[in-house]
């Protein structure tokens, strides 16, 4: 301990997330300004890609970071999505505020949810929440007054009159249905950018470090006061708030439900997990490049129908043998980037001096 | 009975796997302030003992009593917050995170504080415990001492009022051997309790002010190190050496 | 005249719908070599037999490839999902093969409160409905001598909750038929027992089954009524016998079971576009592809019918509005008999956008040679389509 | 020329280095004992030499073999079988079926069989049906012991068989040693005590973090030498 | 009456139910393996069956019996070059893996055979009955039932007196170990996965024979099959059979209220023994 060196520091930036930070503002920048240049089509993908990568994100978020490996996750989705068709039908709330109550009402059923499947462990787990999805569809399409297990469509008269809709109208000189994409991709880009952050900020914080712990080893997680038990809760309800309200909006965008689509276990958890493992499980940026590769994928194959489906298949199998860190792991390995770097350094003090020693050391050949 | 003045106290702990009783109907006490050894044959329940006293492993009957507090029913994070710190006989390192990361998810769980409040204090743990140059390396790529290490360095980062130490000594050379000797008596010295299992008699009995000898989950021998050291039982049970 | 129209076309080609979509190819390629054809341009997508997809593919002909007009076929799931996409993009949409029922109210907001129901300004609907499969069933059952006990086989899915419906289904209409009507309730597509069902049924003294199971519920539910020594006098059954194929998976126990006909080689109409019959276009079909009709042969066909007529009836075929009030004015005799939203046997509420066509009542037949044929038995509606035979009871 | 040698053995666990280079040989017939404190990788290297922990092809060679990257099913089947450390026994298993696994991979028809097992340790004939997890330290000890002998191995690696057991139980265990080689086995023991160690070995290897530090016959190494190498220094 | 009726129909749809089970709780038992193809594996086989049926013309029974060793080599394959490489503590790989697999299956079978559906030929044994006590029994019921005891009893045997049994046993509680006993664990997992496949076999044969198929009917019924093996026991052959059983008798319970409860109620049944014993009825002692 002398004093002649600078205090101790920790930094956990690096020069590479530096630019990326710098890039992801231009990013969003030009994501908010997108739809005064970009056509309808490009609109539409860009929802179809920012929801995907939302729950994209939430399933890394369970499975990646909180070890909780669910098939469960469409019935968050699900119950999003009705619950804001629900107030919207039958109680005429607007669209847009519904959204936000999809969120708690799927908080709501990951409560009970949690309390049952916490007990079991591993592929029981996977199971147990893969059967509660199924329980929820089925009480779901019991529920008539939306439709039972026909689903039901949005009232035109509330999606006329969404509310911000008649000012991106005229913002941007567009019909009624375009203003409508329109601000379903700005709520999806808010919801991405605030998905991606929350999640980037959490595990920076020390709570992100006691996931990494209770993943690493829960024993001396818990034997150094993580309080591994609550970790799982967070996660879980957090998970559920943001696929809940992932699946509202994008049920506001179809305007059609029905509980066999909304509850679907291959589109909402499937595809989902075929994004994160493809991208690469247990980083932010994994699901990023996966949500890229899925829609690629889907854009240059789906009208090929069956074939499209057993190539996607193929990749992820393909992937998960001889690469099981994903696409990302791979980039990383190679290049060592790291988009969002949570690793902390310490710096200065006794580090400073065995740093100078160092240099000296290597400098003293050359000399 | 129960001191008010002791910081750790067992009345009738035991513990079974299926058929096989590793802990059996074990009493004793540690007065606040003291340093306790523990010694026994592998497999005596030594370890078991110390999962036990944090919680990581429930007693199957008896109490156990932390400050006067029963916490035989309290799980282990909230024992390890209110001051029982352990190290791992096996190290259990967070293998994916830094070295100074396992002491901040310690320190900031353990003490429940923030992270800018503990950074200079898992800083100066580090430096005692030798592992300040490799603060930023991944846990994961530590040798086998260095990991014995950093469960001290870990163990410490929590603050504890009690802290366990499984077998740390182990494998050292003389000058690591002495280090390790002085950074516990210097712990010891702030009037943390500690409970050492070890084996390196020497290290211990250097350390400690009383031993406890566990043989088949069952307390043979407790009192003065010298005393139970030069006990015929110890001799023939754990040092396998004939009389 | 400048660019071509474009046409975007949507059927379940795979999936658990696809024997829908069988004859799609047929007619497409059909259609290509028409005279008409080359004032077209057809885009044909894949619904995969999912909604999901069924409203992204709408999404993607309207903004992708500004399709004029959407065409679509083929079940609720297919056909609700991309006419709610065409309405709220105001695209043009003319829809068949689904009941107009599920079709018209499976797309309000709230089915239960027909007060907040509201009419369509682009999507129009032609095939036939409720009130007429019921009215074909019934007055085939007349032609037996039964006790009128029905047992109901209702899914809940869009086709089931609308024939089971206490309001626009069979309950209300069988009740003032003199029906006693035994309705266990909605089951869930895919289960794997139906005891509960046939011992209702059983307990009701039934003698005659109605319907619209899927295909594998239906053979896991005669069979079982078999076993159990439940043996009604007739089973009229909606989409789960509408293939040959599904009452062949049956064995021999396929033999006179009865359903709804909406088409058929002898129906007497022909195609607006190259003028062949019905049976012609049947037969063209099986030579072609080696296989039997199917009933959506005539629907598919007669919906590129009116696609050609309505545009030729349009200066602009890009103004929506144009086109759709062009196919409200259609007046067009098809390949599946006339068609005009003129709100002849609607209600006031689907008047605007439903247009009607006729329906018959068929049994299967057992071939002495295996395999069955579809006969017609009962035209008690529309006199004009010819009868092949009378209803037989299940022996 | 050894029966069973390794030649610069190094293992690793992800990132971590357990060994170091290590050379041992065993001869025909012989007894050689490894010891040395926690950690210092006695498990590893009987890991490494079983096969568990694949290494380079000649790392490792047996009967003039080199064995060092064959799979622990193969080497079973050469000859060389392992008693691993913590017993090991399957816990669905009866104890004459842990047994009688012992001859999956080897039937050779040797000295051992079921009847000769039980004869040497004729307190598991009497518990035969239990299930494995159901016997006492000591006798769980001798099933996987047993367990091993079935396959009438040229070598057999004993991994800390005392371990958890009583004086008593240890002394029971370790008479069997001298019926195993009469059987035609040569034996790799590894033990953390010294005295029982120094008993039974023909030679002695100390290791202590990942290398050899000391190797000879009991007779030529003094207390202090083997404190030196098991501690790193002396008292 | 009706409430016997209603349980017996329940216990032998139970059988049906432990028939698609049993290949999943032998491969999930022996190693952790999380199958999600098993549903399309069943619907393959009966693809396969069918196939030699309309080629050759001979009864279903007997075209199973030739289909059961291409199945077993098919589960060989499958387990010892690609499922093999992603078993481990993590259940993350394989459950990606034989999704995938799920996926190729379905759609490769859409590919080959169409989205029609098809059923195996079964002549009058379809419908025929016996009448017990005042009670009908489908004859084609009774044979699924006993065709499931039969393959519980014999997975028994294989698994509790047979040497490839021992080793079975040994290979799931402790793969390491079981190689220092000479035992091979890729090869023991495929074997494993082999047998598997042969009670897939007699699972698709009663599948496609009591109703309708097609490409896509998988995965509606791997979920219950996965809940009979889990409210079972992990491992335990006679707790699949009774997982089965739960199930069925709940389904018909449940319809025989209301319809509207059928399947929701053996999920109900699942998640309410699941909340009472969280290992399920039969747990191994150790896991
Ligand atoms: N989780 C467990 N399940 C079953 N048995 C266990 C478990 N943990 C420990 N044991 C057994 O309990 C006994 C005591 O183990 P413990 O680790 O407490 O011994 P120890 O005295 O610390 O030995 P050593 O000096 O070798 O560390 C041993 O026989 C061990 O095999
Ligand atoms: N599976 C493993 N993963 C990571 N490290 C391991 C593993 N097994 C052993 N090690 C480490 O390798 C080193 C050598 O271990 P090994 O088990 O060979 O020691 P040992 O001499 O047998 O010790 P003991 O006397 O405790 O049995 C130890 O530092 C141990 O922590
Ligand atoms: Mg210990
Ligand atoms: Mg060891």
């Amino acid at each position: 301990m002398s004093d002649h060196t600078t205090p101790y520091a920790v930094h956990t930036g690096t020069k590479a997330s530096k630019i990326a930070g710098v890039l992801a503002l231009i990013l969003i920048v030009v994501l908010v300004a997108l739809p005064a240049f970009a056509s309808r089509s490009l609109i539409q993908d860009m929802f179809f890609i920012l929801t995907m990568l939302v729950l994209a994100q939430f399933w890394n978020l369970l499975a990646g970071y909180g070890g909780l490996v669910s098939i469960g996750q469409q019935a968050f989705v699900g119950i999003g999505a009705y619950a804001m068709f629900g107030v919207v039908i039958l109680a005429g709330l607007d669209p847009i505020p519904a959204i936000l109550l999809g969120g708690v009402v799927a908080v709501l059923l990951a409560i009970p949810t949690a309390f049952f499947a916490f007990r079991l462990q591993g592929a029981y787990f996977a199971i147990g929440t893969w059967v509660i999805a199924e329980v929820v569809r089925l009480m779901t399409s019991q529920w008539q007054a939306v439709g039972g297990g026909t689903g039901t469509s949005l009232p035109r008269s509330a999606t006329r009159e969404l509310m911000f809709a008649e000012a991106i109208e005229s913002l941007f000189g567009v019909r009624s249905a375009a203003a409508r994409d329109i601000l379903s991709y700005w709520l999806a880009v808010i919801l991405a950018v605030a998905t991606i952050g929350g999640i980037y900020w959490l595990l920076r914080t020390k709570r992100g470090l006691a996931l990494a712990a209770v993943r690493d080893n829960i024993e001396a997680a818990k034997s150094v006061g993580v309080d591994a038990g609550r970790m799982k809760w967070v996660v879980f309800l957090v998970a559920a708030f943001g696929t809940g309200i992932a699946g509202a909006l994008i049920y506001l965008q179809k305007a059609r439900i029905s509980p066999d689509a909304a509850f679907s276990v291959t589109d909402w958890t499937a595809y989902v997990i075929f994004i994160v493992v493809i991208g690469g499980i247990g980083t932010i940026e994994g699901p990023i490049v996966g949500v890229l590769v899925f829609f690629i994928l889907q854009s240059l194959l789906a009208d090929y129908g069956t074939w499209y489906l057993m190539l996607l298949g193929i990749i992820g199998i393909i992937i998960m043998l001889f690469a099981p860190k994903g696409l990302w792991g791979l980039i990383s390995a190679r290049t060592g980037i790291e988009l969002f770097p949570v690793r902390r350094r310490l710096t200065g003090g006794a580090l400073d001096i065995q740093k100078s020693k160092t240099k000296q050391s290597e400098e003293a050949p050359n000399g | 009975m129960v001191t008010p003045a002791s910081m750790l106290a067992l009345q009738n702990v035991s513990k079974s796997f299926g058929a096989l009783k590793v802990t059996d109907d074990v009493t004793f006490d540690v007065p606040e302030g003291q340093a306790l050894g523990i010694i026994g044959p592998n497999g005596a329940g030594k370890s078991t003992l110390f999962n036990l006293i944090t919680g990581n492993l429930p007693a199957d009957t008896g109490s156990i009593h932390f400050e006067g507090r029963d916490v035989t029913k309290v799980p282990a994070m909230q024992r390890c917050i209110s001051g029982v710190g352990r190290s791992f006989q096996i190290p259990q390192p967070f293998t994916h995170l830094t070295v100074y990361e396992n002491l901040v998810v310690a320190a900031t769980f353990g003490r429940q504080s923030t992270e800018s409040d503990v950074m200079r204090q898992c800083a100066v743990i580090l430096e005692r415990t030798e592992l300040i140059g490799k603060a930023n390396q991944t846990s994961g790529s530590l040798s086998l001492l260095d990991r014995k290490r950093l469960e001290l360095a870990r163990a410490m980062a929590t603050h504890p009022k009690l802290l366990l130490l499984d077998e740390i000594a182990g494998g050292l050379t003389e000058g690591e051997c002495h280090a390790l000797v002085e950074t516990i008596k210097a712990i010891h010295a702030e009037g943390v309790t500690i409970v050492w299992i070890e084996h390196v008699l020497h290290a211990l009995t250097s350390v400690v002010e009383r031993l406890l000898v566990l043989d088949f989950g069952r307390v043979i021998g407790i009192g003065d190190p010298d005393a139970i050291m030069e006990s015929k039982e110890v001799k023939e049970i754990y040092l396998g050496i004939d009389v | 005249q400048g660019a071509r129209i474009k046409l975007g076309y949507v059927s379940p080609q795979s999936g658990p719908l696809a024997a829908f979509a069988e004859a799609d190819n047929f007619i497409l390629s059909n259609f290509a070599s028409s005279a008409v054809a080359e004032n077209f341009e057809v885009i044909v997508k894949d619904s995969q037999s999912n909604p999901n997809r069924a409203a992204d593919v709408a999404q993607e002909l309207i903004i992708d490839d500004e399709v004029d007009m959407l065409l679509v076929a083929s079940t609720p799931e297919t056909t609700n999902p991309v006419a709610t996409t065409a309405e709220s993009e105001g695209v043009p949409v003319i829809s068949t093969v689904a009941p107009w029922q599920p079709w018209f109210i499976g797309q309000q907001g709230n089915p239960g409160n027909p007060d907040s129901w509201e009419p369509f300004d682009y999507a129009y609907h032609f095939f036939w409905g409720l009130e007429d499969v019921i009215s074909v069933f019934t007055a085939m059952w007349a032609q037996l001598d039964t006790n009128k006990s029905v047992g109901g086989l209702f899914p809940n899915d869009g086709d089931g909750n609308a024939w089971g419906d206490p309001n626009v289904g069979f309950p209300p209409v069988l009740d003032a038929q003199g029906y006693t009507l035994t309705d266990p309730g909605r089951y869930q597509n895919l289960t794997d027992d139906f005891s509960a069902q046939i011992n209702a049924f059983k307990q009701g003294d039934v003698e005659i089954v109605t319907g619209v199971p899927i295909p594998p519920d239906f053979t896991t539910f005669w069979n079982q009524a078999k076993q159990q020594g439940f043996t009604p006098k007739a089973a009229s059954i909606g989409k789960a016998i509408l293939f040959p194929q599904a009452v062949e998976a049956l064995g021999d126990s396929g033999h006179n079971l009865s359903s709804e006909v909406w088409w058929s080689p002898s129906h007497p109409f022909s195609s607006s576009i190259n003028g062949l019959t019905a049976g012609q276009v049947a037969d063209a079909y099986t030579s072609e592809t080696g296989k039997q009709w199917t009933q959506p042969i005539g629907f598919v066909h007669a919906l590129f019918e009116l696609a050609v007529d309505v545009m030729g009836r349009v200066d602009d075929s890009s103004d929506g509005d144009a086109v759709a009030e062009a196919i409200a004015a259609s007046n067009l005799n098809t390949v599946v008999g006339p068609i005009a939203f003129d709100g002849a046997g609607l209600p006031p509420f689907a008047a605007p956008n439903i247009c009607k066509t006729p329906l018959v009542g068929g049994q299967w037949r057992l071939n002495e040679g295996g395999g069955y044929d579809l006969v017609i038995v009962d035209n008690s509606d529309q006199p004009s389509i010819p009868t092949g035979g009378t209803m037989e009871a299940i022996s | 020329m050894a029966l069973l040698s390794t030649h610069d053995l190094t293992a690793h666990y992800g990132d971590f280095q357990a060994l170091f280079g290590v050379d041992i040989d065993l001869n025909d017939g012989e007894t050689i004992a490894i010891i040395g404190a926690n950690g210092a990788g006695k498990t590893t290297l009987m890991r490494s030499i079983a096969g568990v922990l694949i290494n380079g092809r000649d790392t490792v060679s047996f009967n003039g073999d080199a064995i060092g990257n064959a799979t622990a099913d193969a080497i079973m089947a050469m000859g060389v079988a392992m008693v691993p450390e913590g017993r090991r026994l399957f816990p669905s298993l009866s104890v004459e079926e842990n047994l009688l696994i012992g001859t999956y991979g080897r039937k050779n028809g040797g000295h051992w069989n079921l009847d000769t097992v039980y004869d040497l340790f004729p307190i598991l004939k009497e518990r035969r049906n239990n299930p494995g997890t159901a016997l006492s330290g000591g006798q769980q000890q001798m099933v996987a012991i047993g367990r091993a002998l079935m396959s009438n191995p040229r070598v057999l690696l004993c991994d800390e068989i005392s371990l958890g057991l009583a004086p008593v139980v240890i002394r029971d265990i370790y008479k069997a040693v001298p019926k195993i080689k009469e059987a035609g086995a040569s034996l790799i023991v590894v033990e953390q005590d010294i005295g029982q160690a120094m008993q039974v070995a023909d030679r002695v290897y100390c290791m202590m973090e990942g290398r050899v530090t000391l190797s000879g016959t009991p007779a030529t190494l003094s207390r202090d030498a083997i404190h030196d190498a098991y501690f790193g220094a002396a008292a | 009456m009706i409430w016997i009726d209603t349980i017996i129909q329940g216990v032998l749809l139970g059988g049906l139910y432990a028939l698609f089970a049993a290949g999943l709780s032998l491969v999930f038992g022996i190693m952790r393996l999380v199958n999600l193809a098993h549903g399309d594996l069943i619907v393959m086989g009966a693809y396969l069956i069918l196939l030699l049926v309309t080629m050759t013309g001979l009864s279903p029974f007997v075209a199973a019996a030739i289909a059961i060793p291409f199945m077993f080599a098919l589960g060989y394959g499958l387990q010892k070059y690609m499922l093999n490489r992603v078993l481990g503590e993590d259940i993350l790989p394989p459950l990606l893996v034989t999704f995938g697999l799920s996926v190729v299956l379905q759609n490769a079978l859409l590919e080959g055979f169409s989205a029609d559906s098809q059923r195996l030929p079964t002549g009058t044994l379809s419908t025929a009955s016996v009448e017990v006590a005042g009670i009908n029994l489908g004859v084609l019921p009774l044979l699924t039932f006993g065709s499931a005891i039969l393959v519980i009893v014999a997975l028994n045997w294989l698994f509790y007196r047979t040497e490839l049994g021992r080793a079975f046993r040994a290979t799931s509680d402790d793969a390491t170990t079981a190689s220092l006993m000479g035992i091979k664990p890729a090869n023991i997992f495929a074997k494993a996965t082999g047998i598997a496949m042969i009670i897939v076999t007699i699972a698709a044969l009663y599948l496609g024979m009591r109703s309708n198929f097609d490409p896509n009917i998988g995965p509606a019924r791997l979920i219950y099959a996965f809940e009979a093996v889990i409210i079972g026991g992990l491992g335990s052959l006679w707790g699949t059979l009774l997982g089965g059983i739960i199930i069925g008798v709940a389904q018909t319970v449940g319809a025989a209220i209301n319809p509207e409860w059928q399947i929701l109620a053996g999920h109900i049944a699942f998640l309410v023994v699941l909340l009472i014993r969280p290992r399920g009825l039969f747990p191994r002692a150790v896991d």
